[in-house]
């Protein structure tokens, strides 16, 4: 059965479909072992909620319909220190409520998914135009890692991948899904069950007499305890020492932060994923991510075809910014373009990388569709000249 | 009966004193680390094991200890 | 074939988006082809304009829409004028010429009695069945088989019956039509 | 003779006190309270997960040698959600002052109660905002001077165990901190009631609301104050709404069964 896959009720729905992008971010969420929803009302992330509100009862799940993205945003990030493995999600204007929850979240250490489904304001158009809120949005010093998927297929391996990567580094993780992607039915493959790699958050082995809440190796992160057996773990937003408590002080505070934020940061190696398009010949390479990836993949082949040495780099992750990589690229290049879907927002995180190693330029755009290839073109024949 | 009070935790709300039904407690110029006045204990052959001041201690200062019977 | 850009317009309930999804599913799941569909539409709940496009190719595709179409289907006068300029030149036009009273005469047209060929068979809702048998016999794409396990996912339990006629009857018309285009 | 410590400080976390609370506060008795109904009840703290907002209140929990969540203004309920719908099996009990549960988390509040979600809410209701300085509160009385209603509030109060009623809560009752015994009786209720249950304590705030609205920072003051205004259910029978204006009904408003929260979809498999 394959319309959407809507007649199956087993967690995993191997084989090939024609699938909305909203419902394949539930399938890749309930292959990574989702067991818990919280969502609330908004176009266009509807269908994620719907889907979910079907399919998570039928593998054991739980899911809620919150009175708010604050209602939401917070169960998922207690109901996974209770163990569960919680994913939300919203768009952009919902993103806003939800800044306050993640903010906690980072501070507890708690491991969840937030489908951000990216809007213009106001409207159901596309946008990429969230960029800077998902990386940047909560108060306090935090780093995020998001991701950017420009296929239904990407919307299904990223979602997996992010559930992988909030257990494995104790983090929310933001994925970076579109109008565009979400609301677009396309061909998804889902392998079988035993070829999803799958990763659980590490429990302590040591007893409550033992155990501190948040103690870790430097830039690591702390093994997890189950809540109501007796280990008095304290969740706290506040500043807190490695055993939870309350804690002012300037050194332990340094401390703390320095480890929430080295985990991610000091990991960008880890946690970055890339991918190359004809880079290795190429003097003027296109970096872009989600949606943009499709037109900027159209753009190369008719600038190839005009004899221009174009390659692309897709970046799979935006937060980290896959640092290593753009700078090696742009070692090797006359220019780099950023091309995305906004006023031009990222375009400063990779000319910052960058730093003057080539020329560069951005080809943005903000007007509730992408890029057309022959757009990008244009650019490109704009810095050729 | 004897009145036990953790001076070190006492903030001197006199809370207890106000609730002792018969006057065992009384505020004392004393002041502990933290600079409170603390609760002193002036006629503990008064105590009627009532234990309000103990129920009401807003701080968990106050213990008290009922003779083991002969 | 290298991409093949089917749009789909017409009001809101016509069937516009599900067409273009069944014809997706079935070129995806039974030839194992790529295909992309997006749709447009008012904000009314009900009526308004409606459009669907789907971009079908032998290989993974990139930009999800097509400026021009190689295949527009129009199924009612206010979408067909406003799509007809994304009909590549040498493109096919397919009306329903119940719901479409102007027909174009400097484009390749192909009428297609989908409406009142499904109110003959007991409810004028499967039209939009009797367009996918109609495509299925003219393009050839798929295997009428596939098409009608397709249908059987999509529709209602009560109106399967109603609905694999209305695909049959389709292809009854494209074969009085000349066969394939 | 060695020195006896009082009986509950051992469900303390890592023994620390003194705790942070003002000389006379009230939560500093409703902590007290509580451990003695869990004591009475012969629970078991490291069972549970206590959750504190922000506030005075909200530390409460911070000092239990229980799971605890802390630190974010009004979003009590939210976590308790999630907690209770992953893991039914655990106790849940959400220690909220005025803030947290009237203004902040007030659509909240009124949610978790039509849900029946299974949780224990003891609201500690001071009359102002007293953490942040002694601000004016949903639930501060009309016409009281707070240090945003300088010449007198113009608001009227709001009464968090109506609220609650209209909302569909399953338990409702509200005490006051002078008067222990009934307070630990209806804290013991409320943890033992399957559904959503709330129980109110109207507290004494010497610092802020004591200094500004009554003024004296005297603790047995503004507990005089709420006793002179306190009338028990059955009195307020009696008494028409302008009698009532201003004054805290002591008592259990509600007490019944109704099937709790499962979640917003529930999978019935047909036989």
């Amino acid at each position: 059965m394959t319309a959407d896959g809507q007649r199956q009720n087993s967690r995993v729905l191997s084989g090939v479909h024609f699938m909305l992008g909203n419902y394949a971010t539930v399938e890749g969420a309930l292959a990574a072992g989702c067991d818990f929803f919280a969502g609330y009302p908004i176009t266009p992330a509807n269908e994620i909620s719907e889907r979910m509100a079907e399919r998570l009862p039928q593998v054991g799940g739980k899911f809620i319909q919150g009175e708010d993205e604050l209602c939401s945003i917070y169960a998922i990030a207690a109901a996974s220190l209770a163990g569960a493995k919680a994913m939300t999600a919203t768009a952009s204007a919902g993103y806003n409520y939800y800044q306050e929850g993640i903010e906690y979240a980072v501070a507890v250490e708690a491991p969840c998914v937030i489908v951000n489904v990216q809007r213009c304001r106001g409207e159901n158009f596309a946008t990429q135009a969230d960029i800077m809120q998902m990386r940047w949005g909560a108060a306090g010093d935090h780093e995020m890692i998001v991701l950017a998927p420009s296929s239904v297929q990407e919307l299904f391996d990223y979602t997996v991948r992010a559930f992988n990567l909030a257990e494995q580094f104790r983090n929310p993780v933001i994925v970076a899904s579109e109008t565009t992607i979400a609301l677009m039915r396309e061909r998804l493959e889902i392998p079988g069950a035993d070829r999803i790699p799958v990763l659980n958050r590490k429990y302590t082995d040591l007893g409550p007499d033992k155990y501190k809440t948040f103690d870790a190796p430097e830039n690591g992160v702390p093994d997890f305890s189950p809540l109501g057996k007796g280990y008095h773990g304290l969740y706290t937003i506040n500043p807190h020492d490695i055993d939870g408590s309350i804690e002012w002080d300037p050194i332990v505070y340094e401390k703390l932060y320095k480890r929430i934020t080295g985990k991610i940061s000091e990991n960008e190696h880890i946690i970055s994923h890339t991918e190359s398009f004809q880079l290795d010949d190429a003097d003027i390479a296109l970096v872009t991510y989600g949606s943009e990836v499709r037109p900027t993949l159209d753009a190369m082949e008719l600038a190839r075809n005009s004899g221009l040495k174009v390659g692309v780099l897709k970046l799979g992750t935006v937060w980290p910014v896959p640092e290593t990589r753009i700078r090696e690229v742009a070692k090797q290049m006359k220019a780099v373009i950023t091309v995305e879907m906004s006023i031009g927002k990222y375009a400063g995180e990779v000319e910052r990388v960058v730093a003057g190693r080539c020329v560069t330029a951005r080809a943005t755009k903000n007007r509730g569709i992408g890029h057309t290839a022959e757009e990008i073109l244009e650019v490109i024949k704009g810095v050729r000249a | 009966m004897t009145v036990h009070i953790d001076t070190p935790l006492c903030k001197g709300c006199a809370l207890c004193a106000r609730y002792c039904p018969r006057d065992v407690l009384v505020m004392t110029e004393v002041t502990n680390r933290k600079g409170f006045n603390v609760v002193g204990v002036i006629n503990p052959e008064n105590c009627i094991n009532c234990r309000l001041c103990e129920m009401y201690c807003p701080d968990l200062a106050i213990a008290i200890e009922v003779p083991a019977k002969k | 074939m290298k991409t093949l850009n089917i749009g789909i317009c017409g009001f809101g309930g016509q069937g516009v988006i599900l067409s273009a999804v069944i014809l997706g599913t079935t070129v995806v799941t039974k030839r194992n082809m790529y295909a992309v569909q997006t749709q447009s539409y008012g904000s009314e709940a009900r009526g308004g304009q409606c459009q669907s496009e789907l971009v079908i190719s032998e290989g993974p595709i990139n930009s999800p829409t097509a400026d021009k179409k190689d295949i527009l289907i129009a199924l009612s006068q206010p979408s067909l004028e406003r799509y007809l300029p994304t009909l590549k030149a040498g493109g096919i036009l397919i009306v329903d010429p119940k719901t479409v009273t102007e027909i174009p005469t400097d484009v390749k047209v192909v009428q297609v009695s989908a409406t009142d060929t499904a109110v003959n068979l007991g409810n004028r809702i499967a039209a939009n069945m009797v367009l996918l048998g109609f495509i299925q016999a003219a393009t050839n794409l798929f295997s009428i088989e596939e098409l009608l396990d397709v249908v059987k996912d999509y529709v209602p339990a009560r109106f399967i019956d109603l609905n694999l006629a209305a695909v049959h009857a389709g292809v009854e018309l494209a074969k009085s039509y000349g066969g394939t285009f | 003779m060695s020195q006896m410590i009082n009986a509950q400080r051992r469900h303390i976390r890592y023994g620390k006190l003194p705790h942070f609370f003002c000389p006379g506060c009230g939560d500093g008795q409703v902590l007290n309270f509580f451990l003695r109904a869990i004591d009475e009840l012969g629970m078991n703290l490291e069972d549970m997960v206590a959750i504190g907002g922000v506030g005075c209140t909200a530390r409460i929990p911070v000092y239990l040698n229980t799971d605890t969540l802390h630190g974010v203004h009004g979003r009590t309920l939210p976590w308790a959600m999630g907690i209770k719908l992953h893991k039914p099996e655990i106790p849940v009990v959400i220690f909220a002052g005025d803030g947290d549960a009237a203004s902040i988390g007030g659509n909240h509040l009124i949610h978790a109660a039509r849900r029946n979600l299974d949780v224990t809410m003891i609201v500690v209701n001071n009359l102002n905002f007293a953490m942040t300085g002694g601000q004016v509160a949903p639930t501060t009385p009309a016409k009281f001077v707070t240090m945003t209603t300088p010449y007198g509030s113009g608001e009227p109060p709001f009464d968090i165990c109506e609220v609650a009623l209209a909302a569909g809560a399953t338990h409702v009752s509200r005490s006051t901190t002078s008067r222990g015994p009934q307070t630990i009786k209806a804290i013991k209720k409320g943890l033992q009631h399957r559904g959503f249950s709330l129980v109110e304590i109207i507290s004494q705030c010497p610092t802020h609301f004591g200094r500004y609205a009554l003024g004296s920072g005297k603790p047995e003051v503004n507990i005089e104050f709420i006793d002179d205004n306190s009338v028990t259910i059955a009195e307020a029978k009696n008494m028409t709404k302008d009698e009532l204006r201003g004054k805290f009904v002591i008592g259990e408003f509600i007490d019944e069964q109704k099937p709790v929260f499962a979640g917003s979809s529930v999978y019935e498999v047909e036989e």
